[in-house]
């Protein structure tokens, strides 16, 4: 705990925005280590392969397209501070009457809990009960989760996508290939590795029943999988394998793939996302649910993260190429 | 189907929206998006039906029972905002493929309206749900495609104020995450029914007030109250013009009804007014809102950024209403909520109208308009008179209510400066309407046209709704009282 | 069996910490990581040696080893990958350095 | 009471330390990273208060009693996922801003703001 | 044992931290992320067997992935960007060879 606080301080004084960056993948790792020690291990998944992995190198390339140092001037530190610890003063109030950590007495642990840990294995038999929660109980937040995904998919998609004319992907190629013939090794591990990180994301994508793991997680993975053969083969490389059309269609069946399943089990006469209508057992129709859903997920993050990076990284070629027409 | 309606109202829009990206021409989209609102609409004025024939609706999702599982709970109060919600949407729609055929590069236009969509679905999520994490769900939804929205903008300016508005949006729906887990903390459950039914056991402990704080705060930064609202004017101004005409008049709403439903709802009256001196603190920031916002609307340049500080100060109005805590006070809120709305979208229709025909909203563009776009500038003229309060119009009834609550509670000093703050209204107002109508059209403007009929249509839909429901007031003062009692019935 | 694992975990923190050591107190870009990458590859095959070495179930072994033969792919690529990207960028070593400014040349460090 | 609330009161401290860089500081992409910094924390706390001494991750195995709160991890995982397209929406807009103004120092940009009016 | 390897992989964390804070190149501090990823990688996996549930070490694995990624996606954007000049330096260098 107090490696994240002199990690967060760090944070604070530093300038360096490319440092800043390197720091804040650090803070990602720690607090995932902390999920670990606190038995959320699904929770940790999903925060090594965000907080550390995709959310960094997405700031890298922003800064790469903005500049890394930050100006000293701070504009009025002291009514920052003042609020800061107005704010933080009244959360430690708030925590005077909390009960005790770890106290397996506490409300939480008493009211709604209780059911999802005694029952979820007669009700939806996935023994991981963070996934049955997840996709059977709360399956209506996750579906809002896709949503917020998407969203933030599209929303990059209308800041930053450019429209692209062949002379400029041309050019481009050229580029890739004189920047990249020094890659030889990286390149050839990175080529064992790939499919050996895709064999893994399909794993942790069906094993989510089991273990720790499921659809957003495998989606990540999998997207970083193509992130990396981005980088290393070029970004026209990849796109040549992955269209950007299709992969926006891609995103919008993820989403549409878990609404049809609720929308089935409307139709069927039941609730929506009411997965025992799926099947006559329902046992095996929650299963059938879950298992649908999670592959929703997967491809909504799968699509949505490369949509991201892939308009992050086009965004700075093109920028590139404007700053070398001009001079 | 009838008993999957209050699902059907939040999932149409949301399944639409990916729909969108198969359709290749953006007429096809808009029409699309159209019909899809239209039928939300539909959906929802069905809904209010039913809710007044059997009263409130319980609908569980995936068939669990409500701790459990998330629940959707409609009652008057929900069924009033997804009303509101869904018909502004609809009708401001009407306009979009026109308007953003001028603001919005052609490429994005499939994007515009997916998150249009999404940013609907995401509103009439967060009144449908009794889940206090699919609040949070659904809140982000919205404002995540609302600041992309923003970001649309033509001008420079609308993507700082889209950031602004990330900063502060994701700054207070922070602080309502951390608001919710602490009542979670202290109650274990989730659910907005269970929740009130439990807190009363600890209502007594620090906790449980420091997460009424936050969340309160939290919801004040996403209402823009008075002294949290320095994100709203850039992002009213700067967004593309239909996008504005949306946004003002539902997503504060959102955020009010979120402020109702916590505080008598979930905290319970008893609770809420007296562990807190939050009575006090809300009129001082109502009025203290409706003045400053009324000054500043006095000297903007940009009739855009003019409304907006208007938005801010007509937010006053409901927060003075809600903080009389008292039966009048509340149906004055939700009357001001139903027919700001109403008046807010006509306003900003009738500015992007204005837009389309001269590109800018600046108020030195306005000479003489109100004889080259006579139609549009008398329904921005009406909207103005509604925003005032003068009889026959919506804002008088809403008024009315608000000042009758004030003198029930006694609070003589309060009625006379919510009345003095309508006299700023007028001096505002009277500043477009003397720029319009009293003098003579710029050199080289006499090309400029009426608007056309796909702005006047919705434009001249809202201001007769303006009117209607100024005289008569029955449906809309049966539907805010009879909410307004079931909050003050249902709190325990 | 329980004394074998013990000795490798040890092994492996004590070359955990001098690479540690090394990281901080070595001179230059270098040297550090020349402390890191040597250590770190055999600490982490040790650790991981010792923890194979608690005889777990099938799967988790399964999963040791594969951590066990990424690291050992992964950790030398990057450390070449790193260190090539500094050569390339004309960060000198330190002693290169001295050299440097006397010949004034700039052949290829 | 300090060993049973010692963990909420770090939290405490780590989210205003992201609070203060999200209002302190000009910098458009470190106040996102501060930002993330601030949710991170939330998530944090919402974690430790499912941790119940004794008991372990909530993946049902044989011979397991207790079992560690799943309902915050289920939350605080479609938190993380809002949280990150957070972060990508402000860095997108960060990027657009750069480009648009051709800096990301808030002070900068609300100059050439006023220059603008 | 276990314990005792824990701590030997925290104190390295702390020193991997500091080396992070201090700089002073820009691939020291990729150096010391990249310790510390690998460090996370055998502290998670030394958890799982501490805490007596070794059924975990898929996170580790992903550790180990996403490390090898952001090494390689920091090294690839700070070479392209921030060092431009040593790019075209090098590519001079070899038109003229």
């Amino acid at each position: 705990m107090a490696f994240l606080v002199a990690v967060a301080i760090a944070i604070v004084r530093m300038k360096d925005l490319f440092a800043v960056i390197m720091l804040s993948g650090i803070y990602g790792l720690l607090s995932a280590s902390f999920f670990v020690a606190m038995d959320a291990v699904d929770v940790a998944f999903t925060e090594a392969s965000v907080g550390a992995g995709i959310s960094t190198l997405l700031m890298l390339v922003a800064i790469t397209m903005t500049g890394r140092t930050e100006n000293p001037s701070r504009h009025k530190p002291l009514l920052a501070l003042a609020v800061v610890t107005v704010t933080g003063s009244l959360l430690i109030y708030g925590t005077l009457d909390m009960p005790y950590f770890g106290l397996a007495q506490d409300p939480v642990h008493l009211h709604v809990a209780p059911r999802y840990i005694n029952d979820s294995m007669q009700e939806v038999g996935v023994p991981n009960i963070v996934t049955s929660v997840l996709a059977s109980y709360r399956a209506f937040d996750t579906f809002g989760e896709v949503v917020v995904i998407f969203t933030a998919g599209m929303g990059v998609l209308a800041l930053l996508s450019v429209v692209r004319h062949p002379k400029d992907i041309a050019e481009i190629d050229s580029i890739n290939k004189s920047m990249h013939e020094e890659h030889l090794i990286l390149r050839i591990v990175a080529k064992m590795l790939i499919p050996f990180i895709l064999l893994f994301a399909l794993y942790v994508q069906f094993h989510g029943d089991y273990g720790p793991g499921g659809g957003f997680q495998a989606g990540v993975i999998f997207a970083a999988a193509i992130i990396l053969y981005a980088m290393l083969f070029g970004m026209s490389t990849a796109r040549r394998v992955i269209n950007q059309s299709f992969i926006q269609m891609f995103a919008a069946i993820g989403v549409l793939l878990y609404g049809s399943v609720g929308v089935i089990s409307l139709l069927n006469g039941k609730n929506f996302l009411d997965y025992s209508a799926l099947s006559v057992d329902p046992v095996a129709g929650q299963h059938l649910g879950i298992l649908l859903i999670e592959l929703g997920v997967g491809f909504t993050v799968t699509a949505v993260m490369v949509i991201i990076f892939f308009n992050f990284a086009g965004r700075r070629k093109d920028q590139q190429n404007k700053e070398k027409n001009e001079p | 189907m009838l008993t999957h309606l209050p699902i059907l109202q939040v999932i149409v829009p949301l399944m639409a929206a990916p729909l969108c990206l198969f359709l290749t021409r953006s007429r096809l989209v808009w029409l699309f998006a159209l019909i899809v609102s239209g039928v939300a609409f539909l959906i929802s004025s069905l809904l209010l039906q039913q809710v007044m024939d059997s009263g409130t609706i319980i609908y569980m999702l995936g068939g669990w029972d409500a701790p459990w599982g998330i629940e959707y709970r409609i009652d008057y109060l929900n069924a009033l905002l997804l009303l509101i919600i869904s018909a502004i949407s609809t009708i401001v729609l009407i306009a979009a493929h026109t308007s953003i055929q001028q603001e919005i590069p052609e490429d994005r236009h499939t994007l515009f309206y997916i998150l249009y969509l999404l940013s609907l679905a995401g509103m009439l999520g967060i009144v449908a749900t009794a889940d206090a994490f699919n609040v949070f769900v659904f809140l982000e939804i919205s404002s995540l495609s609302a600041y992309a929205l923003i970001a649309l903008g033509k001008d420079r300016r609308a993507l700082w104020a889209a950031y602004q508005y990330l900063i502060m949006g994701t700054i207070g729906a922070t602080f309502i995450l951390i608001g919710i887990g602490l009542m979670y903390q202290m109650t274990g459950t989730l659910n907005m029914y269970d929740l009130s039914q439990r807190l009363p056991e600890v209502d007594n402990s620090r906790t449980v007030f420091v997460a009424f704080a936050f969340f309160i705060v939290g919801v004040c930064l996403k209402l823009a109250l008075f002294p949290l609202h320095l994100w709203l004017p850039n992002a009213y101004a700067y967004a593309p013009s239909i996008v504005t005409a949306f946004f003002a008049a539902t997503a504060t709403k959102v955020a009010v009804y979120l402020l109702i439903r916590f505080t008598f709802s979930i905290f319970g009256l008893s609770f809420s007014f007296t562990a807190l001196p939050l009575q006090m603190l809300f009129v001082v920031l109502g009025l203290l809102g409706i003045f400053v916002a009324s000054f500043a609307a006095i000297y903007q340049a940009n009739v855009k950024h003019l409304f907006a500080y208007s938005s801010i100060a007509q937010i006053g109005y409901m927060i003075v209403g809600f903080s009389v805590s008292s039966v009048t006070g509340l149906t004055a809120t939700l009357l001001h909520l139903f027919n700001h709305a109403l008046m807010k979208s006509a306003l900003f229709l009738a500015l992007a109208a204005v837009v389309y025909r001269i590109g800018s909203a600046q108020l030195s563009q306005f000479h003489g308009l109100g004889r080259q776009m006579p139609y549009t500038m008398a329904a921005i003229v009406i909207g103005g008179l509604s925003l005032i309060g003068v009889p026959l119009t919506v804002g008088f009834v809403s008024k009315w209510y608000l000042v009758l609550a004030t003198l029930e509670n006694g609070w003589w000093p309060v009625t006379v400066l919510i009345l003095l703050g309508s006299l700023l209204a007028i001096v505002y107002v009277w500043r477009i309407v003397e720029v319009a109508y009293f003098k003579a059209p710029l050199a080289g403007s006499e090309s400029i046209k009426e608007a056309p009929m796909s702005f006047l249509i919705p434009i001249w839909t809202l201001v007769i709704a303006n009117i209607y429901f100024g005289i008569d007031t029955r449906l809309s003062i049966q539907v805010a009282q009879a909410a307004a009692h079931s909050l003050f019935g249902v709190t325990p | 069996m329980d004394i074998s694992s013990a000795v490798f975990l040890l092994i492996g923190s004590f070359l955990c910490v001098s690479g540690g050591v090394g990281i901080l107190r070595f001179p230059d870009f270098y040297t550090r990581m020349h402390a890191v990458g040597v250590t770190e590859t055999l600490a982490t095959a040790m650790i991981l040696i010792g923890l194979m070495l608690q005889n777990p179930d099938g799967l988790v072994l399964l999963k040791l080893i594969i951590i066990l033969l990424m690291t050992l792919f992964i950790s030398p690529t990057a450390s070449h990958a790193l260190a090539s990207a500094a050569l390339q960028n004309n960060l000198m070593p330190e002693l290169d350095k001295q050299e440097n400014n006397e010949k004034e040349s700039s052949s290829n460090p | 009471m300090i060993m049973g609330l010692y963990n909420y009161w770090v939290v405490v401290v780590l989210m205003m330390v992201g609070f203060y860089i999200v209002i302190a500081h000009g910098n458009l992409i470190k106040k996102i990273v501060g930002l993330s910094i601030f949710q991170t924390s939330v998530f944090i706390f919402y974690i430790s208060m499912a941790k119940v001494d004794g008991g372990t991750a909530p993946i049902l195995a044989e011979g397991i009693k207790q079992y560690s709160n799943p309902l915050p991890h289920v939350l605080i995982l479609t938190a993380i996922v809002v949280g990150i397209a957070t972060t990508a929406l402000g860095l997108a807009l960060a990027v657009r801003i750069k480009e648009a103004y051709g800096s990301i120092e808030e002070e900068e940009i609300q100059e050439k703001d006023n220059l603008d009016c | 044992m276990l314990i005792a390897a824990t701590i030997a992989i925290l104190v390295v964390m702390i020193m991997a931290i500091l080396r992070a804070v201090w700089g002073p190149t820009l691939y020291d501090r990729i150096l010391a992320v990249n310790l510390f990823g690998t460090k996370t990688v055998l502290l998670i996996s030394l958890l799982g067997f501490v805490m007596g549930r070794p059924e975990f070490l898929d996170i580790a694995i992903v550790y180990a992935l996403i490390n090898f990624i952001s090494v390689i996606g920091v090294l690839h954007y700070s070479d392209a960007h921030i060092f431009k000049g040593g790019d075209q330096q090098k590519k001079t260098m070899k038109k003229n060879s």
